[in-house]
């Protein structure tokens, strides 16, 4: 179909679609008057029976836990996908044009934009595994602490230096390290089945809720994401980056 | 020490071990270790099938029973036929992972990962019992997918291919969101049997009629139905082998599958009112399906694009067993999924062979070619010939039963459309078989000139000796075509599986075993036996496909003959249906929102 | 109120984002909205929703998106040249 | 006021869809389809909210306040995984589209068509 008639399709089944969506949500509880009796039974026994207070990540590392290990492969297929994807061919090479990638100047990269971002790097890493740890604590998790802590390495390539970034996180290391966080996490849930007899049961002590090594086994579960999420981002975006920065195609 | 989660987890975490050491392991390592957890896990869950005959588990995870009829963790409800789907999708991924075992540059480690993970998500979505997990494990397995079908990156067809299957299998994963949060906002709950409960006393009223469209639109791209199947045939054409045989053996029947599941558990209370419209709704889809996909298998020269097609074609007949809402039905499309599966997975796999020995898949390129491929030569017709359903196959007493089952559910003329669709798909397959390796006639002039292009392998990655094909790549897929035919002959099994179907079918039961647990009381199931009238349709689908692959190949002279009056029209509407496949992502999405509406409108307009 | 706010942002930003003509503006864009969202996740008392949309749609993605149309950008430019040296 | 979070909803939805449909650059397709997912955010959301509700995090409050429905945010997040992730692949799946095919609008890319 050309452009034209694909549009005039498009627009009569868009209004159609969007008035059986309408006539749907019309049915739906008025915004505010919460009915339901999952999210209430949750919050009452979020945190007696298992010492977390924020209940987000109890139920995203405890209660629902086993939708959580979907979810790590899912990120960590997609990775795969992506380092699949943008693999290198024999007929490409990476060649690093050593003056252009070691100090590539952005417009009015200075001394102090350097500093600057090397300044950055301690405090993200700080605050990414203080999200992590605090997961189930405060609001944050696993994944929110992974990205900001694979945000830290990055900042080396804001600072100009590209292949400094890739002597920091170096590629089968962190694609490693990535691996082994979505494997440890998998390991909780064999953990509950060895020690506790069914698949993401809890085996950890639970500790008193409000301190940091609280709530049994989420603060690992916590940070085995992280280690996943920092590593797959990492992956992800040093392949972006491998692509953008040095690869040429040789024809 | 309850083994239910194993045959999830335990793929998942070699996949994660396999690329942790991927840049050491040699290639062999990762053949091995793939396809031993592949075998592990079919044990698994063939133990698990049999504990699930002798009565349904429910596992729940993390230990979090449901207290005082509230669920609180997930549920694994595993029954008969999800603990078989699941055991059949571990089959077919092992028998995959064996077939490529060096036919493939492994791409260290990767394809054997992906593969795995592939694997766990198809058997978390055969057994789970949350609706909301449902939807994690089909965009895992959209996620794993996407990246395997764009595996050939150095080819212009698998990029393509792969863009277009991720946009519209996630447009559709976006509407099952929305259809689940339409109904937690109405039950407040999000396992399937607390849905249905909770939904049971009342009457259906519009939002949980566009819900139930949503949600089936979602599975309906997946299942690759009229009007949202346009993804399909690309993604199919360009994937490598061993992934055609997953996509097309288990993958699709999946989003079937799961219209089946959460209809008998959620929507079978509400619309039990307006079951005869539903099942107007979901035939008329389904046979449209089935017509369209075998119009457009018989019109193609791609080999891989034309078993495309004819996947099509059966999921039309499948969401057709599935629109009767009877369990006779049920139970013919559960064993006519074994049956197709088996018999698609190994003519995908004589696919691979062709490819693998002459780096092209056109039909015209192959003609007469493959007459050295003897024995892939006869397997390719008795592939042919299974999927015309001749008498005493597997896939021949699932028809019958869905035959039955239609003449029982006043729509006579529903084992007339089984017939034209098996007719048209084993025809030209049978048309392929001999013009290919046996070299008749002549070479097929149909199909569009531009698909020549995507057929032929611009690229050789391997460069490994391509006299000599691996023997591997001819067993495999004989042994599943031998299964193909055998099931259906072990005395116990059709009986088994149409007992399964009735307690698949029984709403009440499955909310009673899932919250309460305990032993579940089943009706009865009548059995049937073979009539004399499933013989006369088997008998006319393979000799109309027979005599529709020698028009095909010798009736030239014939053609000619026939009225130009007559053949025009037929040309043009065939060529009219080809020109919409265009291989553009904004007329595939186009064309979902249609089918969206279409399914939201008629939904609504009958259904209340 | 403050939610009726965020709802209208949260609108005409998705239109904004689809609308845009140009990637690289509509990169800038989507980072504007996904702010939006972050804004309405946080009206709508959902703290870690909040903090994981901000962290994705304002680092996650746009590194991704800008480094793929620097990539594209590369390639136009050696296909002009090609262009030029058959010329 | 009690409708427009569900009207927003499936404005976006449809909007996103729309963007889909008329984009001429691969790029500008991915964006419009994170439009789409966003719409299942603000329904879910919007679904779980209670008037007068604190967020689900009793690290200061007590327990029995009303407190919004913390199962609805763990959709939304893994929903936002699932974005993040699925717009990655296709973004490595537009730079090997425009690599192969020199183009990225989806009119270039002709070679499976029938």
């Amino acid at each position: 179909m050309n452009r034209t008639g694909r549009l005039i399709m498009f627009g009569i089944s868009a209004v159609a679609l969007a008035a059986v969506l309408v006539k749907g949500f019309a049915g739906l509880p008025h915004f505010g008057d919460y009915t339901g009796v999952y999210g209430t039974v949750i919050n009452g026994i979020g945190v007696t029976e298992r010492h977390a207070t924020d209940l987000v990540t109890a139920l995203n590392f405890d209660l629902r836990a086993f939708d959580t290990l979907g979810e790590e492969f899912i990120l960590f297929a997609s990775i795969l996908g992506v380092v699949l994807i943008l693999r290198e061919l024999r007929e490409e090479r990476e060649h690093p044009h050593q003056e252009e990638a070691e100090e590539h100047s952005f417009a009015g990269a200075s001394a102090a934009w350097r500093a600057l971002a090397l300044g950055l790097i301690p405090a993200m890493i700080v605050l990414g595994g203080y999200i992590v740890l605090h997961g189930a604590l405060t609001p944050g998790g696993g994944f929110q602490g992974g990205v900001i802590l694979a945000a830290g390495p990055l900042a080396v390539f804001l600072a100009g230096r590209y292949l400094r970034m890739k002597v920091v996180a170096p590629q089968p290391l962190v694609e490693a390290g990535e691996s082994i966080g979505a494997l440890g996490y998998a390991l909780i849930g064999l953990g509950g089945l060895i020690f506790a007899g069914v698949f993401f049961k809890n085996f950890l002590p639970l500790g008193t809720p409000g301190h940091l090594l609280s709530a049994g086994q989420m603060p690992l579960a916590s940070i085995a994401v992280g280690l996943e999420v920092s590593g797959a981002f990492l992956v992800g975006w040093t392949e972006f980056l491998d692509q953008a920065m040095v690869i040429k195609e040789q024809g | 020490m309850h083994i239910t989660a194993l045959p999830f987890a335990v793929p998942l975490m070699a996949a994660a071990l396999l690329v942790a050491v991927r840049h050491w392991s040699p290639r062999l390592v990762n053949d091995a270790v793939a396809a031993g957890v592949g075998v592990a896990v079919v044990a698994m869950l063939g133990i698990l099938l049999a504990r699930s005959i002798h009565a349904p588990i429910a596992y729940w995870m993390g230990g979090w029973r449901p207290s005082h009829s509230v669920t609180i963790g997930i549920s694994f409800s595993i029954d008969p036929i999800g603990a078989g789907m699941a055991a059949f999708c571990a089959v077919l991924v092992t028998s995959a992972l064996v077939y490529s075992w060096r036919y493939f540059e492994g791409a260290d480690g990767l394809f054997h990962a992906l593969m795995l993970i592939f694997m766990a998500a198809m058997v978390g979505f055969c057994l789970t019992g949350d609706v909301f997990n449902l939807v994690v494990f089909f965009e895992l397995m959209g996620a794993v997918a996407y990246a395997l079908t764009a595996y050939k990156i150095e080819e212009r067809g698998p990029i393509q291919g792969a863009i277009n299957f991720a946009i519209s299998n996630s447009v559709g994963a976006y509407a099952i969101f929305v259809g689940i949060g339409l109904l937690y906002a109405r039950t407040g709950a999000l396992n399937m049997a607390q849905i249905g409960a909770a939904l049971d006393g009342h009457h259906a009223d519009a939002l949980v009629i566009v819900a139930m469209a949503l949600i089936f639109i979602g599975f309906l791209t997946k299942a690759a139905v009229i009007p949202v199947h346009f993804w399909l045939a690309d993604a199919h054409a360009v994937a490598p082998t061993p992934v055609c045989v997953l996509f097309s053996g288990v993958m699709v029947e999946l989003g079937i599958y799961a219209i089946a599941r959460l209809y008998w558990t959620v929507f079978a209370g509400p619309l039990a009112a307006h079951a005869e419209e539903l099942r107007a709704i979901l035939i008329a889809f389904g046979t449209a399906t089935a017509l369209w996909g075998a119009v457009m298998c018989f019109a193609q020269r791609h080999i891989k694009r034309l078993l495309a097609f004819s996947t099509i074609s059966h999921m039309g007949m499948f969401l057709c067993g599935i629109g009767l809402l009877s369990a006779h039905a049920l139970a013919g499309v559960a064993v006519y999924v074994v049956g197709h599966g088996l018999t698609k997975g190994a003519l995908f796999m004589l696919c691979g062979v062709l490819l693998h020995r002459f780096g092209t898949i056109d039909e015209q390129d192959l003609h007469g070619r493959g007459r050295i491929l003897r024995f892939a030569g006869v397997l390719f017709a008795i592939g042919g010939l299974l999927l015309a359903a001749i008498p005493a196959v597997t896939v021949f007493f699932g028809k019958s039963l869905l035959d039955g089952a239609a003449l029982e559910g006043r729509y006579p003329w529903l084992p007339a459309v089984f017939v034209i669709s098996s007719m048209f798909t084993g025809g030209a397959v049978l048309r392929v078989a001999g013009g290919v390796f046996a070299g008749w006639g002549r070479p097929w002039a149909g199909g569009a000139a531009e698909q020549v292009a995507p057929a032929r392998e611009e690229y050789d990655e391997e460069g490994i000796s391509r006299d000599r094909t691996p023997p591997l790549m001819i067993i495999v897929p004989a042994v599943l075509l031998a299964a193909a035919i055998l099931i259906g002959l072990i005395p116990g099994a059709v009986p088994g599986i149409e007992r399964a179907a009735s307690h698949f079918h029984d709403h009440a039961a499955y909310v009673g075993w899932v919250l309460r647990g305990g032993r579940p009381g089943f009706a009865p199931a009548a059995t049937t036996h073979v009539e004399a009238y499933d013989y006369l349709y088997a008998a006319g689908a393979t000799i109309g496909a027979l005599a529709l692959a020698g028009l095909a190949l010798f009736g030239r002279p014939l053609r000619r003959r026939l009225p130009a009056m007559l053949l025009r029209p037929l040309v043009a509407a065939v060529g009219g249906l080809r020109e919409l496949h265009s291989g553009h992502i904004g007329d595939y999405i186009a064309w979902w929102t249609a089918g969206a509406a279409l399914l939201g409108g008629s939904s609504l307009m009958l259904l209340t | 109120m403050l939610q009726i706010a965020a709802l209208t942002v949260v609108a005409l930003g998705g239109l904004a984002v689809v609308l845009t003509g140009d990637p690289l503006r509509q990169t800038m864009v989507l980072g504007i909205y996904g702010l939006g969202l972050t804004m309405l996740f946080f009206v709508f008392q959902a703290p870690d929703v909040a903090l994981s949309e901000i962290v994705i749609s304002t680092v996650g993605l746009p590194v991704m998106i800008l480094l793929t149309l620097r990539k594209v950008r590369q390639q136009q430019r050696e296909q002009a040249r090609g262009k030029e040296d058959d010329g | 006021m009690s409708f427009l979070p569900f009207a927003v909803a499936a404005w976006l939805f449809v909007a996103g869809l729309y963007g889909v449909v008329s984009s001429r650059n691969l790029i500008r397709t991915i964006l419009s389809l994170t439009v789409v997912q966003s719409a299942t955010y603000v329904l879910l959301l919007g679904v779980g909210y209670r008037h007068g509700g604190r967020a689900p995090i009793f690290a200061d409050i007590p327990q029995v306040s009303t407190a919004v429905d913390p199962v609805v945010q763990v959709l939304v997040l893994v929903d936002i995984v699932v974005e993040a992730t699925v717009t990655a692949l296709l973004l490595a799946l537009a730079v090997q589209a425009h690599k192969r095919f020199g183009s990225l609008d989806p009119n270039d890319l002709r070679t499976l068509r029938d």
